[in-house]
């Protein structure tokens, strides 16, 4: 008998975090025997594109798929169609809204974006105008996100007033400028949130190239983020748990696979890091390049 | 004298047809060997074999008596073999002297072009062929005669030993030919071969040594073209002997008129022009280049805009600010310049004829009757003896004369009462050229009106009824039908009131 | 008889335009036993609809010589339309339907008008139309997706399989037979009626159709209208496969369309071009997008693959063409 | 006399050609006191260094009538090449420089030779090389971006602002000097060079080129291999900018860089353009996109109100020129 196969269609492969996540991934795969495979769009609005991906892996007969869903309702029939073929599916990084996931790998991407909040506040005295840079107007972790900080902001801190929230799609540069925009329409500001290691990066790249001052949190990780954190250019940023989560999805999958039962929910946790901490043993585990 | 070029036994194909087979062909140092024949006989293909545009299916060239292969446009240069094609292929968007010296420009330092000495030496060669012209005028601008003119400039600037003029007169009047052979005669008395293709039968005798005869892509046969008439020259291209009628003026005093023009202005190009077309009339325009006889169709055919007048179709007023409104009104205009304004080249003959009149041939939901078209396509392939395989093939790969045929049985297929032809029978073969003015006579006799702009003054004075004459985008005149050449020549030359030289 | 055999030739053509969609077929079902089974066959023809369909409507506008870079953020402006018409009014489903196409139409005329009477280059034209409908669809569904939920059947049109309940065994989906019905009308456009006369002539010589008393304004227009109502069918299958119209979807389909039609051998100078090529084009990109992924190809080197394959086709379909001649 | 008039109306109409980006200025300068500020403007030129280069480069390419699509993931390509001398193999800086520009140039070629030699038509040869590109820079980089952190220096090539050493005032950055010196340099050699006059020569009539006897696969080879180069150094400016070679970043920069050729004024046909339009069309862009965001307009009516700009500025620019003549 062939190994088991076990795809992963993701939400993109080419950020560092995706990168991370199938590092855990095929971690899992070489240790549990099992072949891996990983793919994700371009960018996080290409629904449909996830959803071909889909119908082209289980054309494959996969043992179990791990879903990132773009949508999750868009890709119902075809998850229906999974478990009509009694493949089980395991979503991760930020969950399907629907029963048919055996188990669910993600990050609680709300409550982690109001830590940054929290986090941000704290940093700039509990008032003064912030932004946001956001990575995605419409995707799940963006709207997750922007509305995780921008509510917590609302909820705790009355006198932080948010100025701006601009999209850059995580792209580096196209972040860079808009916080340069953002730094001369509010010359007072006191600081900006990028909700993702591309929008995080531009952040500190614009501030760097506008001369400012302002605390910088981010998101995420990555080498440049990780630097920018020790050289105190970023004040600090969220982590998620990527390699985690790629891991115990794989690991999810071949149990289901294999008929053992799995657990409904794991919660691969996401921790706040700075100056302080990202060289602790905890931390640094959770941290990629 | 000696021999120049020899091509012996020349064949080439395209799908479909055989354009030719078995050509030969020679040319002496010193000579104009004149190549004539019918359109589509294969004269324009045989140029490209030698000029390195087709490379023959068979057959042999040699040049100074040795075999020679000629691959590339670059290769017949380096032969020292020149052309003018018949196509016009100058490259729009650059100047005039840009132009001429594509591929060799002087050059400076560090591949930097000489400028300077670009448009010194194109304004020598003007010079020389005593025309006016900038040499930084881009020419996208320029009319079809004087891309003609570039065209003739770029071929002398190679200095070749062999020049090959194909149709180099189709666009152009008395005076330019004139001065064109002016210099052709300086060439051949520098040792230069040159070879000559042209429908006006008329210049064969004027400046030609020998006649070489093709007919439907063969070899006819070699003539001196002193002693040879032209009757025998043409009787050799069509393989018949032609009639050709004087014209007849009809008495129009009664027929209605069609068109008026009044006080019609725009900008320096058209001045205070006012003129009556009835209907059965033929209405000749002489005038030189430039004259404005042009934009005067364009501007009655809405084609361009004018600034002030009248124009009054069937006695009713019109503003007709689109060629769309004036071909409602009944008003056709056969364009100069056939391939940018007359022809869809990628399309094939039957849609070209078809274009415009689909109308007409297309049911309540905009379905094209086709079979219907192909009939009348092949009726008028007929009727107009145009060359192709069929009509479906695509007009690009007709023969210029031909192509000109389609653009005509466009127009005719049409059937406006008010027809304006500019330059109607430019490329075409004198069979032709007579089948044409036949069918122009039938429809005026069939109660159209018809204006007819054209270079050639014979051509203006077998058409005409009447004859206006334009000079600087006035009218200068209007004379009767069969008046003399020299009172044409004083009114197109009579500027702001005055006749000059 | 030289007729017929220029007839011959380009019958010759329209089957060797197949020829690399065949050998790319073959070549994976060769490679993998799963690619050649009627579920992934049908996997991607239902990933060609939407593509497909678009590069059918903009394949018109290509012919006349112009480009459209709108369809893509039209195509969902269109979505959106159905789902506020759908959803959020309650309406039922054929207004659905009407409001895409309408909408599509509309957008399509406007274009058509910008290139046409105001003589904006396409191009600009429909960079403009595709930022401002990009735009206008986030800012009507507020940024959020258009669930279908409350109109039943409308996964249907896409997603269901009327010829499969009469062919089991082939259960084409509906959005495929939507496609081949999109471009079996369109090819029938293009060689029959006067519109299609005219989208060819436009793109073959624009002034001389005009001097030959046309109103090339109008006709212009109405092949941007129709091409913007095609788009609008677009709008119609994806939202019904994705069961919602995606607001933020829609840009990067007018490049994958406009590949589509060029691989299928319509010249961006315009003046020619044909329906069946372009549904070639967009099957060779699926058959590529597909295959390489049923083979498990890593990401990066699918990209690379592609790109190659891409240019080894047309370059072969070319090679083909001139022999042909 | 009809002749002088066109050459002076020519050197109006470049005059003129500044008016929608003149206009920008002021509208955006009443709006916000934020907008024109010394430290803005220097943004809002930065921000154009890297478009504002690629733009340049492909301008040559689009006067030849052709296009290139590559430019984007070309652009990253060359970036991640410079990072594997510069961090991988520890070279210094000017190898760098070289590579960026070489691996340009070498795209470049392949590129022209496809168009040229192959007859690939231009759409589909660097629709190819783009994704081609796009996977090499993932799989050279195994998806990671090379840092130059171990390259001292390196992010001054764009950040580092040569000319505020002399007048502190203007301390305009090096990258925006790139912009200037490679615009420059291209304007020069498309009006003074023989490369430049066979760029716009093929792009009006090639075939009337070739049967002048000039080498036209040669000299496209040549344009496409300098666009390439040119390319490089926009991959170094980005490069730069980011302290980085990001091997997913690129797609995408190639519509906006065509759309900046072509709001200034070059024609898609080929035949005619010019490197200040282009320059101006880059501006424009720019100053679009800050001007919107420092006004801080919603995300979604930014792309809303830059689509219906750009066809303003362009019919505005056409009715100018009209009257013009
Ligand atoms: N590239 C081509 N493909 C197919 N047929 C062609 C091609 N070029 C020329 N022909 C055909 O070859 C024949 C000879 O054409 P050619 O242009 O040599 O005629 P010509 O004698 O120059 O006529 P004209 O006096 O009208 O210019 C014509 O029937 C023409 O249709
Ligand atoms: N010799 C010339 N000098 C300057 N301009 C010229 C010349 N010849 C043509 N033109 C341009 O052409 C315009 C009028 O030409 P038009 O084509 O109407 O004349 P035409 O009488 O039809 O002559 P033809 O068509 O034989 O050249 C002029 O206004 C001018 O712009
Ligand atoms: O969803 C992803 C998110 O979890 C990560 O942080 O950034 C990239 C996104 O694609
Ligand atoms: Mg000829
Ligand atoms: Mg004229």
């Amino acid at each position: 008998q062939d190994k088991l196969y076990v795809p992963l269609i993701s939400k993109g492969f080419q950020h560092q975090f995706w990168q991370a996540v199938k590092a855990g991934a095929d971690k899992a795969g070489a240790e549990l025997g099992v072949e891996v495979t990983f793919e994700g769009p371009d960018n996080e609005s290409q629904v449909d594109k996830q959803i071909d991906m889909l119908a082209a892996a289980l054309a494959k007969k996969p043992a179990a798929i791990g879903f990132a869903a773009l949508d999750s309702q868009a890709a119902i029939p075809l998850l229906k169609q999974a478990q009509d073929a009694k493949i089980p599916v395991i979503a991760f990084d930020s969950g399907v809204d629907s029963d048919i996931p055996v188990a669910t790998a993600s990050t609680d991407n709300i409550a982690a974006a109001a830590l940054a909040a929290d986090k941000l506040a704290e940093l700039i005295g509990d008032a003064g105008k912030v932004a946001v840079v956001a990575h995605d107007q419409t995707s799940r972790t963006g709207v997750d996100r922007r509305d995780g900080f921008v509510n917590r902001m609302k909820e705790s801190h009355p006198n932080v007033e948010i100025v701006t929230i601009e999209y850059g799609g995580g792209d580096h540069l196209k972040s860079t400028e808009i916080t340069k925009a953002i730094l001369t329409a509010n010359p007072d500001i006191k600081g900006i949130f990028g909700t993702n290691e591309g929008s995080a990066i531009g952040v500190v790249n614009g501030v760097k190239e506008a001369g400012a001052k302002v605390v910088v949190v981010g998101y995420d990780s990555g080498k440049a983020q990780k630097d920018a954190v020790r050289d105190g250019s970023m004040a600090g940023a969220i982590t998620q748990n990527p390699v985690g989560i790629g891991y115990e999805t794989v690991k999810a999958a071949v149990a289901a696979a294999k008929g053992e039962k799995v657990e409904k929910n794991i919660d691969t946790g996401f921790y706040w890091y700075d100056k302080t901490n990202i060289d602790s043993p905890e931390i640094s585990a959770v941290l990629y390049d | 004298m000696s021999e120049l070029v020899r091509m012996e036994g020349i064949d080439k194909s395209f799908p479909g047809v055989h354009a030719l087979k078995a050509v030969d062909f020679d040319l002496q140092t010193g000579e104009v060997h004149s190549l004539m024949g019918e359109n589509g006989a294969g004269k324009s293909t045989l140029m490209k074999v030698l000029s390195g545009v087709y490379r023959p299916d068979g057959g042999r060239i040699l040049v100074d008596g040795q075999e020679v292969s000629i691959p590339t446009p670059r290769a017949a240069q380096d032969l020292g073999i020149g052309i003018i094609h018949q196509e016009l292929a100058l490259m729009r968007d650059l100047t005039v002297a840009q132009n001429i010296w594509i591929g060799r420009e002087p050059r400076l330092s560090f591949g930097r072009l000489d400028e300077a000495k670009l448009n010194a030496d194109t304004a020598a060669i003007f010079a020389g062929m005593n025309i006016h012209m900038d040499p930084r005028t881009p020419v996208a601008g320029l009319t079809i005669a004087r891309q003609q003119m570039v065209e003739i400039a770029k071929a002398l600037s190679y200095r070749s030993r062999v020049l090959i003029m194909d149709e180099p007169t189709a666009a152009l009047n008395d005076a330019e030919i004139a001065e064109l052979f002016t210099i052709i005669r300086r060439l051949k008395a520098e040792g230069v071969g040159i070879i000559y293709i042209s429908h006006k039968m008329d210049e064969i005798k004027r400046i030609s040594d020998r006649v070489t005869v093709m007919r439907d892509g063969a070899y006819v046969g070699t003539v001196a073209a002193e002693e040879t008439p032209i009757s025998r020259i043409i009787s050799m291209m069509v393989g018949r002997e032609l009639t050709d009628e004087a014209v007849t003026i009809p008495d129009l005093s009664g027929a209605e008129t069609a068109l008026e023009v009044i006080d019609v202005s725009r900008g320096r190009e058209l001045k205070e022009i006012s003129f009556s077309l009835r209907k059965g009339e033929i209405l000749g325009f002489a005038g030189l280049m430039g004259a404005g006889r042009t934009e005067l169709a364009r501007a009655i055919f809405g084609a361009e805009p004018i600034d002030s007048g009248e124009i009054r179709v069937h006695g009713k007023p019109l503003r007709i600010t689109s060629p769309a409104e004036a071909v409602r009104a009944g008003i056709g205009y056969l364009s100069e310049d056939r391939k940018h304004y007359g022809l869809a080249l990628g399309m094939d003959v039957r849609a070209n004829i078809a274009m415009a009149s689909l109308r007409r041939h297309c049911d309540a939901i905009g379905r094209i009757d086709e079979a219907a078209l192909a009939r009348v396509a092949k009726d008028y392939i007929q009727k107009l003896a145009i060359r192709t395989p069929g009509d479906r093939q695509e007009v690009r790969l007709l023969s210029g004369g031909n192509q000109q045929k389609v653009v005509i049985a466009k127009w005719l297929l049409r059937d406006c009462d008010i027809l304006i032809f500019d330059e109607p029978t430019r490329g075409i073969d004198v069979g032709a050229k007579a089948e044409i003015y036949r069918l122009l006579n039938e429809l005026a006799a069939a109660g159209k009106a018809i204006i007819v702009i054209s270079s050639e003054l014979p051509e203006v004075l077998r058409l005409s009824h009447r004859i206006a004459v334009m000079c600087e985008g006035r009218l200068t005149g209007i004379l009767p039908g069969g008046a003399e050449q020299e009172r044409i020549m004083e009114l197109a030359t009579q500027r702001n009131g005055k006749t000059a030289a | 008889m030289s007729e017929k055999a220029s007839l011959r030739g380009s019958a010759q053509q329209k089957i060797l335009a197949f020829a690399s969609l065949i050998v790319l077929l073959i070549g994976f079902s060769l490679a993998s036993p799963n690619f050649f089974q009627v579920s992934n066959i049908m996997a991607i023809l239902q990933a060609t609809s939407v593509n497909g369909v678009l590069a059918v409507g903009v394949t018109m506008i290509i012919i006349t010589g112009g480009i459209d870079l709108s369809i893509g953020t039209l195509m969902t402006f269109c979505a959106v339309m159905t789902g506020v018409v759908l959803t959020w009014a309650g309406m039922p489903l054929p207004f659905g339907v009407l409001a895409a196409i309408g909408t599509g139409a509309f957008c399509g005329f406007v274009s058509g008008g910008l290139v046409a009477r105001m003589k904006i280059p396409p191009f600009i034209a429909t960079l403009g139309m595709m930022l401002v409908l990009k735009g206008l669809s986030l800012i009507v569904t507020g940024t959020k997706p258009i669930y279908f939920n409350d109109t039943p059947g409308f996964t249907l049109i896409a997603q269901g399989s009327l010829i499969g309940q009469f062919v089991p065994a082939f259960p084409v989906p509906n959005g495929v037979l939507v496609l081949f019905i999109v471009a079996g009308v369109t090819s029938w456009i293009l060689s029959r009626t006067v519109l299609g006369r005219y989208t060819f002539a436009l793109g073959s010589n624009e002034e001389a159709v005009r001097l030959s008393g046309v109103n090339t304004n109008f006709w212009k227009i109405a092949i941007y209208t129709l091409s913007g109502a095609i788009c609008g069918i677009g709008g119609l299958l994806i939202a019904s496969r994705l069961n919602s119209a995606q607001p933020a979807l829609g840009l990067g389909y007018e490049l994958e369309a406009i590949a589509a039609v060029v691989i299928g051998g319509t010249s961006l100078a315009g003046g020619r071009g044909t329906i069946l090529g372009t549904l070639i084009g967009a099957l060779i990109m699926s058959v590529l997008t597909n295959g390489l992924r049923v083979l498990s190809v890593a990401p990066e080197w699918q990209t690379v693959v592609t790109g190659a394959i891409i240019i080894i086709a047309v370059y072969a379909d070319q090679m083909r063409r001139r022999e042909a001649k």
